[in-house]
């Protein structure tokens, strides 16, 4: 089942989703797909739909208005899925730290597999974090993931599962 | 402004945004369609809020500022850390005193940005038109100038140079060499840019005549950078509040008057040829070796306000002084916040395909919008 | 036992082909692009994902286009009916529309209108290409017609024809609309996923085999048919980095305007007895 | 054929006789027996008459008067309903008409020495399908009168539909053409009667625009009886046919084509969408806008390969491709569904003039199984009327999930109008290879056009109807009548569709037979085990079978199999809590009916110019 | 259209600009912003750096006795130098290498250390406080 894995690792399709970050992640990963730096190389495609995702780049620290959405979008990604907070605003804030529209990072909302530092990140640390990632996504089975302080919400529920419900009842938290 | 009314029944709900492919930020806009032409838009901005002008107030004294500010937008960073910078200079009274090589790195900081910043633009504009291998090649480009940046100032993004009372690091004569043909290179893909703009029958035709504004519109509303003077509004910060030396190297404020999107996107192209001159000039101006940067000893005390002309248009800062290390009161105006009114009013009408170049061709990121 | 063969192997040559145009495609953006054989890796990352659905009709409607589009191909490959080919390519297109129609998407809908755009730009001109193929070799039926040699002698326009509703048919730019990226985020394919969207990936593979047995037939007994193909999806390819996408009316009528006249000069010289 | 000769009588007889029984019978029950019983007697005695064709009977002179009784009888209720309602059109048009008449029997005398009624394979086809599909449609109308559209005159109502019937039968028979001429206008009398039903201004309104554009058809009919006698001393069909008589061919083509509404005289059809939906299901799938395609295809071994012949198929191909994109910008579903129609008419018509064997089955097979089709659309456009209140395309937005049986028909229909394996494609398909053949190529870029645009209409259908999210919750109740009768067109377009081959070899046959002289096999076509072959072409019966098997199965297994175990998520909207509104796609500012109906009306009456131009050459 | 159309033909037989990162490997300029490194003979713990830090990303716990620690956070860090710049006794350098992605397992819990630092920071005042009442009290 080797080469099930290698497919695993070698198509990495990604969702980039901006949680109030400055922009310079942002570019920076756009960056990453031009010639320059050619992620097409491991096959990473940036699908832009969370359906089709593989892993999550998540830049910015995570405001107030855009975690609910990152969770949402988050959800909507199918397993095996990997989050990879790139930047170090998304890291744990940044210089927005402790502003009072801010989460302090992405790892607040969701759990995180790889932070990628910098302010902004270059494309090297960023290709460097998706080969990290790579490597975790290469592990993972596709056993239902959920933060964990969602986790009393979805166990007891039996065959298919309503991520939307389980949206609902976190808003209601 | 075109009112058309909506029929609810037929109309189809199209979000774009916050997370999109084409918006690079948060940014929600709401379109309702009918047969794929908007009828109305719905715009929401403020998911990127961090409460940076606040944080100004109460967490960071005033030397750290243009770090802050900086992070307010990544793609012209510099722009608000130069604004700030200069707004605090100002307030504390030493605004006359800033040596002119400090001037000149200040200027090279921010017309390198703006060449980033138009190369990026005019490359993801072409990208929401599905021409992606303009997309390709203009950042291919924009790399030349990232590299430039990285070499000057030790970072592709966040330049981070630009301290109250001076510059973080000078450009020694090596380097400068370096920069000088560097340039060159960055002059061809311009002529590359610019062929593309106006020769490329698709893009043309998918551009022309697409959201005209006109100048009258373009008063009213207040546009201000490129999206002015791409219908013919004369305006520009870098003449109109000089911190530098533009008025010296006699910068050429470049107008059009058809105020379509190609407009938007031509005067784009030609301001980078004014850019490279710009910092020609300012190397040429001054010799590396002077002070870069003065003591600061006093704290911002007075009122101030500094005009500087960002990527995409006029950044304005107020700094109010209290004689603390901390300012009473911070307040920015950033450009996208002035062109934005306008977006509601050119995307009536317009089909759906047209929406993502059309909002392009303004240059709108909301970073700094929300702050 | 042929026919074995041929099931099997399309698929597989399918994938090369997807890679390949990956690879080009980033060649010519001075890229270097994904191994060629990225394709399958994609498909075997779509087969291990968690699976989640919306309803289940649209996730078996995944199915039926698939199904439908190996359909098209088998009776292309076995030689069956022409027109019969292009029929259920089409159809096979209405299916992942239905697919996309019985989503609450409006990304969705607007694709999947997008995708019967497609099927009325292309099909009119394919369908009277297989009528100019007729004219010339009396009958519809492909067994027959792989009997013939070189047709493109005869029906260089039709050819033309041919290529000039490529890129409407592989969804390149010019007419990439139904999938129009920065606008629909990929169109009717959207709410499909891992092992939903295998079966509509790999139609794609299908599809693209299916386009280069077209241009093939017209090639046929010339040993130059690999490389009619490769060059006419290489142009394909050129013209999608070329050119900015542009609307789908846009799409029906330079389709229509460039590729019907040429299929009906090439019908009317041939009944003229001209070519 | 001893014994047999008495069921074209009793095919005509019969319905009038229940007509008779429902209009007089007082109370609903009673008109439910009396409607059942009639709709099974009509099945039935169509069915027989189809096994027994083909006859030929001579009538005796002496219903000749009974005949002129009846046209003058036509004429002063025309009359009369033009003055009550000030219509001068209709008005003149009666004058017209009746004073012709008059002229006609006063000057001219012809002998007919050939038979009155002529049952071939066309016409036990139509009636056929007349029986099979317009019984139970009148049948379905009984519980669809009960829904608020009783009104105190529902015995009327469903006498004219039983006339209606005997009508279209007695139509089909008629090999005089003055009989034709009768019957015609009696069609034109019981359509324009069941569109006036409701009483309302539209309803008026739009009657009697169908009555005088119906007239003027009869107008046509008139003048082909009057040149045939004057020029070729012969009312008979046979006889023109035999004579090669283009003159009153032509005004007969004309009048066939006022019937199945072709492109100029499209009005009246959509106008005839106001009256209750089984008059619309009754005009559209089996009776009035059939007799267009019939008459074509009945005259098609002259005009095949003249002038005349092109002319028409021309004009039915642009028809075609008309009213298709006319039906794109369309936002009720019963007018979506006259242009449809419409246009499957000028695809028939396609074949009436180019009429070789294969066209003429091409066009056998559009006839059966339009009927078919367009009847289960009709049915369930009733239904989600009647039941959901669904009349605009709008309406039809997540129906599956309110009535997924309904939305099962309505898509099950729309699916058969355009897609393969069903009769609509295998038509098209066929007038494809016909035209080729026979190298008419305009017409058939125009039908290939067409049918591109023709997936986007019957798509905009399904695109409204599925939307849902989740488990279709339990199936709904619906009346018994309305689950047998669309499940009786269901199994039949079903069964036919698997059994086309036998369809081809049996009845299509003996309808290429009567017409042509030439038997399917002579021609080199037919069915064969599942498949069809051509002399060109081949369709394998793997194929067929296997899309089949996909449309069936597919919503079936959709609907039982529930994929546990599979997370269910919500549909992407960019990750904002929002629920979008889903409109369709509606084509109004380029394509809009007016900007269309303003440029292809003119054409249209051209066209018709020049087919009459064609006939005096 | 043409013109690009040639290019794209042309490029496919130029070779790609691409940098074949990370299996090429790759040279930062020189005067890079990169990882900061601190030299603890150098360094007198004066807490300068942790002041002149913009994002709070040098923390300095000084624990009652001589256990101090100097804790400096890669993914906190914005790596705008000011640190360095700030430093008196030039205990820190610039490096001019990037930091490279961390993992979960790897990261520091920057909420505790912050905490922590607040404490052991107010406590450090409050004696400081103290110690100078003491003296002007003497
Ligand atoms: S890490 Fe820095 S550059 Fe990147 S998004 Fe955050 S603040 Fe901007
Ligand atoms: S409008 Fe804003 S900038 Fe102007 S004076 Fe008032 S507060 Fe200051
Ligand atoms: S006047 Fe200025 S601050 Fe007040 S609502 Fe308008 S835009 Fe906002
Ligand atoms: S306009 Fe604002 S968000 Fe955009 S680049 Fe400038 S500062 Fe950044
Ligand atoms: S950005 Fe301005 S409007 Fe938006 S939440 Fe913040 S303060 Fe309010
Ligand atoms: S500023 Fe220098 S000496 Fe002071 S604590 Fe920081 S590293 Fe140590
Ligand atoms: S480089 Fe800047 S952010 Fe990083 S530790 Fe030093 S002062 Fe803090």
């Amino acid at each position: 089942m080797k080469i099930f894995e290698l497919g695993k690792a070698k198509s990495p399709w990604i969702l980039h989703y901006n949680t109030g970050s400055c922009n310079g992640c942002d570019i920076e990963l756009l960056a990453v797909l031009t010639p320059r730096y050619d992620v097409e190389r491991f096959g990473m495609l940036n699908k832009g739909n969370p359906k089709q995702a593989d892993i999550l780049l998540i830049t910015g620290p995570v405001t107030k208005r855009c975690r609910e959405r990152l969770l949402n979008l988050y959800l909507q990604v199918p397993e095996p899925k990997v989050v990879v907070a790139v930047g170090t605003c998304s890291c744990g804030g940044g210089v927005f730290r402790h502003m009072y529209n801010v989460e302090n990072g992405v790892e607040r909302v969701i759990p995180v597999d790889v932070y990628v530092p910098g302010c902004a990140a270059r494309p090297q640390q960023i290709i460097d974090g998706v080969v990290k990632a790579l490597q975790i996504l290469r592990e993972k089975g596709r056993a239902l993931e959920v933060p964990p302080h969602l986790k009393k919400i979805v166990r007891g529920r039996e065959g298919g599962i309503d991520r939307e419900s389980l949206l609902e009842d976190l808003r209601r938290r | 402004m075109k009112k058309i009314k909506v029929n609810q029944e037929i109309c189809t709900t199209i979000p774009m945004g916050s997370q999109h492919v084409a918006l690079p930020e948060p940014v929600k806009l709401v379109f309702d369609t009918e047969n794929e032409v908007v009828k109305r838009v719905s715009f929401d901005v403020s998911y990127v809020h961090r409460g940076i002008e606040k944080s100004l107030t109460t967490m960071y004294d005033f030397k750290k500022a243009p770090y802050v500010v900086g992070r307010i937008c990544g793609i012209c960073a510099i722009a608000h850390s130069i604004a700030c910078t200069v707004a605090l200079e100002r307030s504390i009274g030493i605004d006359g005193e800033v040596p002119d090589r400090v001037r000149a790195v200040r200027m090279i900081g921010l017309e390198l940005d703006r060449l980033q910043s138009h190369f990026l633009i005019n490359g993801h504009l072409a990208e929401v038109c599905g021409y992606e291998n303009i997309f390709m090649h203009l950042w291919r480009c924009r790399e030349f100038i990232l590299d430039t940046a990285d070499m000057l100032f030790g970072n592709r993004v966040q330049y981070d140079v630009v301290c109250v009372g001076g510059v973080n690091r000078d450009i020694d004569e090596k380097t400068g060499t370096r920069i000088s043909e560097a340039l060159e290179e960055i002059e061809e893909s311009i002529g590359f840019m610019e062929e593309v703009f106006t020769r490329d029958k698709t893009l043309v035709k998918r551009l022309e005549g697409l959201g005209v504004v006109s100048k009258d519109k373009a008063f009213e509303y207040g546009l201000v950078g490129p999206s002015a003077r791409a219908s013919g509004v004369k305006t520009d910060c870098r003449i109109e509040d000089d911190w530098g030396m533009y008025r010296d190297f006699g910068l050429e404020i470049i107008t059009m008057t058809e105020g379509d999107a190609l407009a938007r996107c031509l005067v784009r192209v030609l301001e980078c040829f004014e850019s490279v001159r710009m910092i020609r000039e300012a190397l040429d101006s001054t010799s590396p070796g002077e002070e870069i940067q003065l003591r600061v000893r006093d704290n911002p005390k007075k009122d101030a306000v500094c005009r500087n002309e960002a990527p995409r248009g006029e950044l304005f800062y107020y700094i109010r002084g209290t004689g603390k290390k901390i300012p009473g009161r911070v307040k920015i105006r950033t450009p996208t916040f002035a062109n934005i009114p306008i977006l509601p009013h050119v995307m009536i009408g317009v089909r759906y395909n047209d929406v993502p170049p059309l909002l392009m061709s303004f240059d709108p990121c909301l970073s700094c919008t929300g702050r | 036992m042929k026919t074995l063969l041929i099931l099997v192997f399309s698929p597989v040559i399918g994938g090369l082909i997807e890679g390949a145009f990956r690879k080009v495609n980033a060649r010519m953006q001075t890229r270097v692009g994904p191994p060629i054989v990225q394709p399958f890796y994609d498909l075997l990352k779509l087969l291990q994902k968690r699976p989640i659905l919306i309803n289940n009709y649209h996730v078996l409607m995944a199915y039926a286009h698939f199904v439908l589009m190996a359909t098209a191909l088998a009776t292309f490959l076995l030689g069956g009916d022409l027109l019969l080919v292009i029929f259920f390519h089409g159809m096979s297109l209405a299916f992942l529309a239905m697919g996309a129609y019985s989503l609450r998407s409006a990304y969705s809908h607007v694709g999947a209108t997008r995708e019967l755009f497609h099927i009325l730009a292309v099909e009119p001109p394919l369908l009277l290409i297989a009528v100019n193929i007729y004219m010339n070799t009396g009958t519809f039926l492909l067994s027959d017609v792989f009997e013939t040699q070189r047709l493109v002698k005869i029906m260089p326009f039709s050819f033309l024809a041919l290529i000039a509703s490529l890129p409407g048919m592989l969804r390149r730019s010019p007419f990439d609309v139904s999938e129009a990226h920065q606008e629909i985020i990929g169109g009717p394919e959207i709410e499909y996923s891992g092992p939903f969207y295998a079966p509509i990936y790999l139609a794609k593979w299908l599809e693209k085999v299916l386009v280069a047995a077209f241009i093939g037939i017209f090639f046929l007994g010339s040993p130059l048919i690999v490389v009619a193909i490769a060059t006419s999806f290489i142009l394909v390819l050129a013209l999608d980095n070329s050119t900015a996408r542009l609307s789908y009316w846009d799409m029906v009528k330079i389709t229509w305007v460039v590729a019907l006249p040429l299929v009906g000069a090439n019908i009317f010289l041939n009944a003229q007895g001209v070519l | 054929m001893v014994g047999y000769e008495g069921l074209p009588a009793a095919l005509i007889l019969a319905p009038l006789f229940f007509a008779l029984l429902a209009t007089v019978s007082s109370s609903h029950p009673v008109r439910k027996v009396v409607t059942y019983v009639g709709t099974l007697t009509l099945i039935s005695l169509s069915i027989a008459l189809w096994i027994k064709s083909p006859m030929i009977l001579f009538i005796r002179e002496d219903l000749y008067p009974l005949i002129l009784a009846g046209d003058y009888l036509l004429f002063a209720y025309f009359l009369y309903q033009g003055v009550v309602f000030r219509s001068r059109l209709v008005i003149y048009l009666t004058i017209a008409q009746a004073a012709l008449m008059t002229a006609f029997i006063k000057t001219v005398h012809v002998q007919g020495k050939a038979p009155t009624i002529v049952v071939d394979g066309l016409s036990s086809l139509m009636v056929l399908v007349t029986g099979v599909v317009g019984s139970v449609i009148v049948a379905y109308s009984i519980r669809y009168m009960e829904t608020g559209e009783d009104l105190g005159r529902e015995n009327r109502f469903l006498g004219v539909m039983f006339l209606f019937l005997g009508a279209m039968n007695a139509l089909v028979f008629s090999n005089n053409m003055e009989w034709i001429f009768l019957f015609y206008e009696l069609t034109t009398f019981a359509s324009y009667y069941l569109i006036k039903y409701r009483g309302d201004e539209e309803s008026i309104a739009n009657s009697l625009q169908a009555l005088w554009m119906n007239q003027l058809g009869g107008l046509a009919v008139l003048m082909a009886v009057i040149f045939s006698a004057h020029f070729y001393g012969t009312l008979f069909l046979t006889e023109l046919i035999k004579e090669k008589a283009l003159l009153p061919i032509a005004f007969l083509v004309l009048g066939a084509m006022v019937k199945s509404a072709q492109l100029p005289f499209q009005g009246w059809l959509l106008g005839a969408m106001v009256a209750p939906t089984p008059v619309s299901a009754l005009l559209h799938s089996s009776t009035m806008v059939k007799i267009g395609p019939y008459l074509i295809l009945r005259i098609s071994p002259i005009i095949s390969g003249t002038a005349l012949g092109g002319v028409v198929a021309l004009a039915g191909a642009i028809t075609f491709t008309v009213a298709l994109t006319m039906a794109l910008s369309q936002r009720k579903f019963k007018r979506l569904l006259a242009y449809s129609t419409i246009a499957t008419l000028g695809g028939m018509i396609i074949c009436g003039g180019v009429g070789t064997p294969l066209a003429i089955m091409a066009g056998v097979t559009l006839l059966a199984f339009h009927a078919l089709s367009k009847g289960l659309l009709f049915l369930g456009a009733g239904i989600a009327e009647k039941e959901f209140g669904a009349k605009t395309i709008e309406d039809l937005l997540g129906l599956v999930k309110k009535g997924p049986i309904t939305a099962g028909i309505i898509t099950f229909g729309a699916v058969s109008m355009a897609f393969p394996p069903f009769g609509i494609f295998l038509g098209k398909w066929l007038v494809i290879q016909a035209l080729v053949i026979s190298k008419q190529y305009i017409p058939l870029a125009a039908l290939v056009i067409g049918s591109g645009i023709g997936i986007m209409v019957y798509m905009k259908i399904v695109s409204r109807v599925l939307v849902r999210r989740g488990f279709i919750p339990s199936l709904e109740k619906l009346s018994s009548v309305y689950t047998i009768s669309t499940g009786t067109f269901v199994a039949i377009l079903g069964g036919l569709t698997i059994m086309y081959a036998f369809f081809v070899d049996t009845i299509v046959e003996k309808a290429v037979e009567s017409l042509t002289h030439t038997t399917l096999l002579g021609a080199g076509i037919g069915g064969t085990g599942f498949g069809v072959v051509l002399n060109a072409d081949r369709m394998e019966p793997w194929q067929l079978v296997a899309i089949f098997t996909l449309i069936v199965l597919l919503p079936l297994a959709a609907y039982f199999y529930k994929w546990m175990g599979v997370d269910r998520v919500y549909e992407y909207t960019c990750g904002e809590p929002m629920k979008p509104s889903i409109g369709a796609y509606y084509f109004t500012d380029r394509l809009g009916e007016e900007r269309l109906s303003k440029v292809f009306t003119p054409f249209g009456v051209a066209l018709m110019a020049v087919i009459l131009l064609t006939g005096v050459a | 259209m043409l013109k690009m159309f040639i290019t794209s033909i042309k490029n496919l037989f130029r070779k790609p600009v691409t940098q074949l990162y990370p299996y090429e490997k790759y040279e930062p300029f020189d005067g890079y912003r990169g990882k900061i490194s601190w030299e603890k003979g150098k360094c007198t713990f004066c807490m300068k750096c942790g002041r002149a830090c913009t994002s709070g990303a040098i923390k300095i716990l000084i624990y009652s006795g001589e256990t101090k620690e100097w804790v400096w956070n890669p993914i906190q860090c914005i790596y705008c130098g000011e640190c360095v710049r700030s430093c008196p006794f030039g205990a820190l350098i610039q490096e001019k290498y990037y930091a490279s992605p961390i993992t979960k397992g790897e990261k520091l819990d920057w909420s505790e250390i912050e905490k922590k630092a607040g404490r052991l920071e107010d406590r450090w005042r409050r004696q400081l406080r103290d110690r100078r009442g003491k003296r002007k009290s003497e």
